[in-house]
């Protein structure tokens, strides 16, 4: 189950999508906007998408998940605009029978979202600047000096 | 060739606009959208080895042949989670 | 923050004992009952506590793992008494900067508390059948045949 | 030594009670309550390999040297998650 919204995620929500009779385990990740990004001071954030793609890319990476892992459930729920500091952007939550797959499939899972799935943050910082978060060729320059 | 082109990110920044409808003879392949990108603004020259192309939603090769009526996607690094 | 409570464990309420501005990513483990142990049909478990040395171990395992993991905040809940199928027994919740520390601490956490917190369940069987988990001579004996 | 003894669990179930103050002479360290509950019922023999001693809610050594007043636990096996 994937879903993008615009409002706040609601864990309990998302907890109930992935449980099962035969789950002994769930693991439930979420990633939460911080007040701080490598030194400077966030005021929130805010995330665009692709969201016919997005949504293809999250389905296609729990079926990955389910075929590497022996899960029950998963779903992977993404909010887009603006996120305040302390609430999730995104929450990924999967159930298996036992811990070690519920672990490694909420690992995988999270890590492969932030590879393929076209979702972008923009930070806004409290000094005024705003800029999108990620790879680019000014990033890259200001490292290499 | 006749496409849909959506643009996200630092991508749609650059270029000025988000989404196109273009029809061009010099589209081909995936990859010659760059080219067009760049002849908008010399920036996405520097850009290209960060910028991926989705056609019809799949991240595809440069090399993807385009057909008329695909929408192809500009991707700019992500940074979802 | 640990706790041990007879109550269904109110997950959103873990998770808020953990929050931060400072929190990236957030990490929590919800371990349930089955409806099946090892082939056999479950009906419910029980659990019973040393209560006064479990919250005391529960707190040394916060420590030990605050200390190893660079965490923000930390919650151990488990629950005691009857927990039907689907029902969670234990919540773990860590938050920290980043996800490494809080899958690792999350995982250490419950990997200790399985092997030291005095936490007792007890398999209530579709059999009729009544068993207390865990090691024993007679399953040693069985493993051995 | 006069002590509190307190038994989880399948402890509980093989020696019949939960609680007990107990006084006795052959009590010096913490591994001889594992002799007194053998006393009781033979099956503790089996048992002493699994069951760990708790002494005023820590973890201790057979060997550890009790105290009057200690609260003396003996822990099965744990089983909780």
């Amino acid at each position: 189950m994937v879903k993008i919204i615009s409002e706040p995620i609601q864990i309990a929500g998302v907890i109930s999508l992935v449980s099962s009779p035969q789950a002994g385990a769930l693991d439930v990740f979420l990633g939460v906007t911080r007040a701080d990004s490598q030194g400077r001071e966030v005021l929130y954030l805010e995330y665009e998408t692709y969201e016919q793609m997005a949504l293809r890319e999250m389905t296609r990476l729990e079926t990955e998940a389910r075929e590497k892992f022996k899960l029950l459930g998963s779903a992977m729920v993404h909010r887009i605009g603006r996120v305040d500091i302390g609430e999730a952007s995104v929450a990924i939550a999967v159930s298996s029978a036992h811990r070690n797959e519920a672990f490694a499939a909420c690992r995988f899972l999270i890590d492969q979202l932030k590879k393929t799935v076209p979702i972008w943050k923009r930070e806004f910082f409290a000094d005024g600047s705003i800029e999108w978060s990620g790879e680019s060729p000014q990033k890259r320059t200001e490292q290499v000096r | 060739m006749k496409i849909k082109l959506l643009l996200f990110s630092s991508a749609a920044d650059l270029a000025g606009f988000r989404e196109q409808e273009i029809e061009r003879d010099d589209l081909k392949v995936a990859g010659n959208i760059l080219g067009y990108l760049t002849s908008l603004n010399t920036e996405f020259d520097k850009w290209a080895p960060y910028l991926r192309v989705a056609v019809n939603s799949s991240y595809v090769d440069t090399n993807h042949q385009l057909s008329d009526g695909d929408e192809v996607a500009v991707i700019p690094p992500v940074s979802g989670g």
